[in-house]
């Protein structure tokens, strides 16, 4: 029963509203973290999913992120598709071990016999005035690791239909939400069950001159600075990555060819970024199309500071114009 | 053939929930200097809280969380520790903070977005504010060890939640602890949730004390809300970590009065019917009934705390908010003793941006 | 006021050093055929051991971990296991793989390096061998919770080391299934050492069952070489855990009888003397000497036995060594269910690299 | 008391001589870890430590990779200087949360109050027969975190000078050693105290028309396909990072500035790893000098295989000179 309704919503009542569906269609799925269930998430992304659905599919864990990522793999070995929470990415190192040696791994070690059907979602980046270990974008960390996929959702649209191919994956997929844009724009989604595809870029605007590339709440910046180019006469492409591991370099490489020219923008600090392997790419397989160096706009070589400044350190629109005037001059 | 191992945890406490002593009370009771002191830390802890949250709501300060219901177990650490003792915190210890001699103009800053705010000039030792659930339990561990490779007789105190305590940092912290005979007192603070999380979920287990069990060490179950309960065993444990007998855990019983901080709505999980229940036990109010029932604290001195407390608090926010903010090259100051040359042009990108970013 | 909570763990015995019953045997002894096929498996595990170490000393396989002195609890828990049971081994669980239904051919290639050795046919729901210490206690608390929540009467093993409860992940996953009541028994093959580390250095704890109060959960003692005493304690948890009744964390107490693996020189780090000790509390040998004493078990059957098992070990080496290795560009195939479009050239690289490495 | 006695050591040697050296001359220094006391070691790196400085300074720990990373915190914000070893890298992953929310943030988030000069040793790397997660290369998960030096020795000699200037440095480092190689060639090392920089790449051969970066193991079949290219008449520059991080780029802009040419080996998996950091960063500020495209040659984007296969998983000499074909014909 497709009761294919739209509804005006944002990013993350999108994530409610893909889970709610899959929840709704596939008894299999289940979702557990720390406050998901009676509080429904501290950004409520969970919200009203124990009402509809019994504590034993939503389940409050007891606070250890270890324990959460290693539990929704055994029970992802049992054939059930856990959905577990971190409630900020900040916390989810204390699950390294478990999603590096064993979510990535159960499928190609068993040779198949076993898998892990999972997906671990949480809450990234900075830009809300949050305490500290609150503001992590360590996509990087994950994106080098082989087995996973990493998926970062920059709309509410994207967020609906990349969560339900997510939760759908039959492998593992570390689900990155910019909780900047939670709340910052809303569109009209419609709640069909739709899922769009893993490892495809989205081009969002098409233009001739540069191709700015990013993911998650710098898509906003981005998308304000290609508005400020055309202003000028520059035609900018812009292009959600949005599957950051595995790459889809085709999409970004046509773009390229095209325009000769790349920026990528992203909030994480700029050594070891996912902007450097991006770079990489580009300058190898497009060595002949670049007319410019590819130039990345980034968060500093710092930790991320407290709130107070957190701005300076945040990629803004003026950076990214800067970016473009330099690659542009050349 | 079988054979019957026992174990057992203690649980003490003096004062019925409106400050009338049960029975005779211990010795530290007769230090009335000590004593009194504790109360006025507790009321101006709570006078600070009050503030605090205030300047969150109207958007001159960041999110905050409420000590509420954790003052009587602060004040004692901060009492019981000796100036060379280390404090290993986590984020809900502004008691404790007080009694060491963190300025409220830092906490100010800290929970404002500063990191000016963790520079504590008065106890320079103490760890810093912990965010990452349990993860101070380790860190703690390693104080105490390095007291012990260097033979100092000094103890360290380390708080955390109730809910701290199902991750496994402080499972693996304890256990060595144990196995090593470090001088480490864990005090966690019980106070019934962790966020929207109850005790019940927390764990199976029946209380938190026995955890200590599981790295042979003794557990002691403490009535939180009470002053003199507090201080005798957190003192007698703290005796016997700086005498190289060892460590404890020590769980503090109480209530988050408050929402677990000012981006919480607490009436989302809990009933105002527990709240009420849980301010019936209220432990400064119960330490202030049995001063005034001792004869030791009258209505006019109560007024003029309150007022004192008031004065000083609002000295210390008319500080914090006339403090300039830090130039954001200031990221880059502190991250190595000295900057990587790499970082440099960074650092210079950021004060070319930032007008009189230059620091 | 004080107030003492009391909590306990037993421990179970029937067979002293030498396989004589210290009083009534436990009612399962009079099931001869079980105690028959035990020995049998304990019998085919020791001759596996001896010729898979064999094979790393002669470079035919690589790093091996002697199972020497778990044959016993490791037999009991494939004996105790229903089919539908799900097994969540650590490294050093062969006795009980191959009461699973392991192939022995399957042990010797995991060991050998070749992934097909976890591709496991008869038991297709247990979990993977484990190296990351404790880490599949976490999954254990995920397979029984998997069952909880689809309302099965089914419940998990989970095997760990004495080193691997230091470890979180262990206090985490008895914390969890103690507030969840998950069937699940977490078997604790308490070997006396991890790698050179002793018992004595792992926890201050005298027993590691008591590690289970911690988590509200029952803790057992058991000899761990005592066929009987193992078999009962595991017996009855393992109905509670069907039951519906939770989880229990089972200390089987043993020596490793070997080095840590072949890769260890235990004589760096312990005496002779202890490991002689040890040898004489064997657990495969004194059950050999109550069938005896009991009229169940004769020379020739022994001789019979032994020989049998050389054979059907031989017979598995013969195959492994027989058995294809894996093409390089397996490496690529079981990575994701289907491979993405970007791996491919990798893929074709390798393919291209190794003639006939394409599959 | 500069005993400057020279020794003909191994890598492995060369780690125990700097340990033994910096403990006698400052007694701050303290090493803990599992195995490390009683048995020195499983590689041994650490034998003899106990005997010579006893046991309140070489700790045997319980078997927790979590409490090692955060006791030697701990130890490190009193003065101490712990050297903490991960008995394999793919152990470390247990200890991610305190190394990168605490130690790396230490000093800036207490501006300067407290300070983590502590080392983090662990063994790294494939080829030596291994069973699984012992064969990890995950150094580019460190090397993107602000507030970390990672440090990377590749011989006897810079292991000894290396980490010696590793413990003396104020800040945390972590400090991988590469176990494929550490007896594969014994060197003379001066056992003087003499620490080398960090913070700087090491020039191993200078050349005119390629410039082969590498690290680590990979030094070896680096150093090989550098000598058969010069019977080939191609003339390879070699350098060994050596920090991967803060990564020298002048060094490296200044030989590509002269060669044109440059190939990165390493052997982690391709996507995302330290290669992609150096390829971006040359492709960006070299973009002028390049008359080709910087090419890498590194581990497939898959987990290291058992050992059965992780021949076919390392980089080989025949893979480096391939790429330098590549890249010269060009
Ligand atoms: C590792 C980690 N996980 C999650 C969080 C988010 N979080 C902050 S406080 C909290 C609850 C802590 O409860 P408790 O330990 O009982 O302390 P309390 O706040 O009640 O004093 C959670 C889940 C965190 N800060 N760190
Ligand atoms: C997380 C982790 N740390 C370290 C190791 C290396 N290691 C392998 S076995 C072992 C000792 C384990 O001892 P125990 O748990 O008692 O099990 P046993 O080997 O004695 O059966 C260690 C330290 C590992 N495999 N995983
Ligand atoms: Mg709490
Ligand atoms: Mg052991």
């Amino acid at each position: 029963m497709k009761h294919s309704q739209r509804r005006d919503v944002t990013l993350v009542e999108a994530v409610n509203m893909a889970l709610t569906w899959e929840m709704e269609h596939d008894p299999d799925v289940v979702v557990l973290g720390e406050d998901i269930a009676t509080n429904g998430g501290v950004f409520r992304a969970t919200v009203g999913l124990k009402e509809k659905f019994g504590f034993r599919r939503v389940m409050d864990t007891p606070l250890a992120e270890n324990l959460i990522a290693g539990t929704a793999i055994g029970m992802a070995t049992q054939g059930l598709k856990p959905v577990a929470e971190f409630q900020f990415m900040g916390f989810i190192y204390a699950g390294m071990e478990q999603i590096i040696s064993h979510a990535a791994r159960m499928r190609n070690r068993t040779r198949g016999r076993l898998h892990c059907p999972l997906v671990y979602r949480a809450p990234f980046g900075g830009g809300i005035h949050a305490p500290e270990h609150h503001s992590e974008s360590t996509e990087a960390l994950f994106a080098h690791i082989p087995g996973l996929r990493v998926v970062i959702p920059s709309s509410p649209q994207r967020a609906y239909g990349l969560l339900l191919a997510a939760i759908r994956n039959p492998d593992p997929v570390i689900f990155l939400e910019p909780k900047r844009i939670y709340r910052a724009l809303v569109q009209s989604v419609a709640d069909n069950g739709e899922a769009l595809p893993l490892d495809t870029c989205f081009t969002l605007r098409e233009g001739e001159d540069v191709t700015l590339i990013t993911w998650g709440a710098c898509v906003m910046e981005t998308l304000e600075a290609a508005d400020e180019l055309e202003k000028q006469g520059v035609s900018a492409e812009v292009i959600d990555v949005a599957t950051i591991s595995p790459l889809d370099r085709e999409t970004l490489l046509c773009s390229v060819a095209k325009t000769g020219r790349a920026v990528i923008i992203h909030e994480a600090c700029r050594s070891g970024g996912v902007g450097a392997e991006i770079a990489a790419s580009i300058a190898e397989a497009g060595f002949l199309d670049l007319q410019a160096p590819v130039v990345r706009v980034t968060g500093y070589d710092t930790v991320m500071p407290y709130f107070g400044n957190e701005q300076a350190y945040l990629p803004q629109v003026g950076d990214i114009m800067e970016a473009v005037e330099q690659v542009i001059a050349l | 053939m079988r054979q019957i191992h026992e174990f057992r945890v203690d649980s003490t406490r003096y004062l019925d929930d409106h400050g009338k002593p049960l029975g005779d009370l211990p010795q530290q009771a007769r230090d009335t200097e000590r004593t009194l002191a504790a109360y006025r830390n507790m009321v101006l802890t709570r006078t600070f809280d009050a503030k605090a949250i205030a300047l969150q709501r109207t958007g001159k300060s960041g999110t905050y969380p409420s000590v509420l219901g954790s003052e009587v177990t602060g004040t004692v650490i901060g009492q019981s520790m000796a100036k060379t003792d280390v404090f290993v915190p986590y984020y809900r210890d502004q008691a404790t903070h007080l009694m060491r001699g963190v300025a409220l103009k830092e906490l100010l800053l800290y929970w404002g977005g500063d990191e000016r705010g963790s520079a504590w000039k008065q106890c320079p030792q103490d760890l810093p504010v912990c965010v990452p659930i349990a993860t101070q339990c380790c860190h703690a561990a390693g104080v105490a060890a390095a007291f012990r490779i260097r033979g100092e007789h000094r103890a360290v105190v380390c708080c955390l939640g109730d809910g701290g305590t199902s991750k496994g940092d402080f499972s693996e912290a304890i256990n060595l602890a144990g196995a090593w005979h470090l001088p480490v007192v864990f005090v966690v603070i019980n106070n019934q949730w962790a966020i929207s999380t109850p005790r019940s979920i927390q764990s199976g287990a029946e209380t938190i004390a026995q955890k200590a069990i599981a790295a042979g060490l003794p557990g002691h179950i403490v009535d939180g809300n009470d002053y003199f309960a507090v201080t005798e065993v957190l003192d007698s444990a703290l005796e016997r970590a700086r005498g190289g007998k060892g460590g404890a855990v020590i769980e503090a019983v109480t209530y988050r009065l408050g929402d677990h901080t000012t981006a919480d709505d607490a009436t989302r999980y809990r009933s105002a019917e527990e709240l009420k229940k849980a301010w019936e036990k209220d432990g400064v109010k119960r330490l202030q009934n049995y001063l005034h029932a001792a004869g030791l604290w009258h209505p006019e001195q109560e007024k003029a705390l309150q007022d004192q407390c008031r004065a000083q608090v609002e000295a210390a926010v008319a500080e914090y908010l006339a403090t300039e903010p830090e130039p954001p090259t200031a990221m880059m100051d502190y991250l190595f003793a000295s900057l990587p040359a790499e970082l440099q042009s960074q650092r210079e990108r950021i004060a070319r941006k930032y007008r009189g970013g230059e620091s």
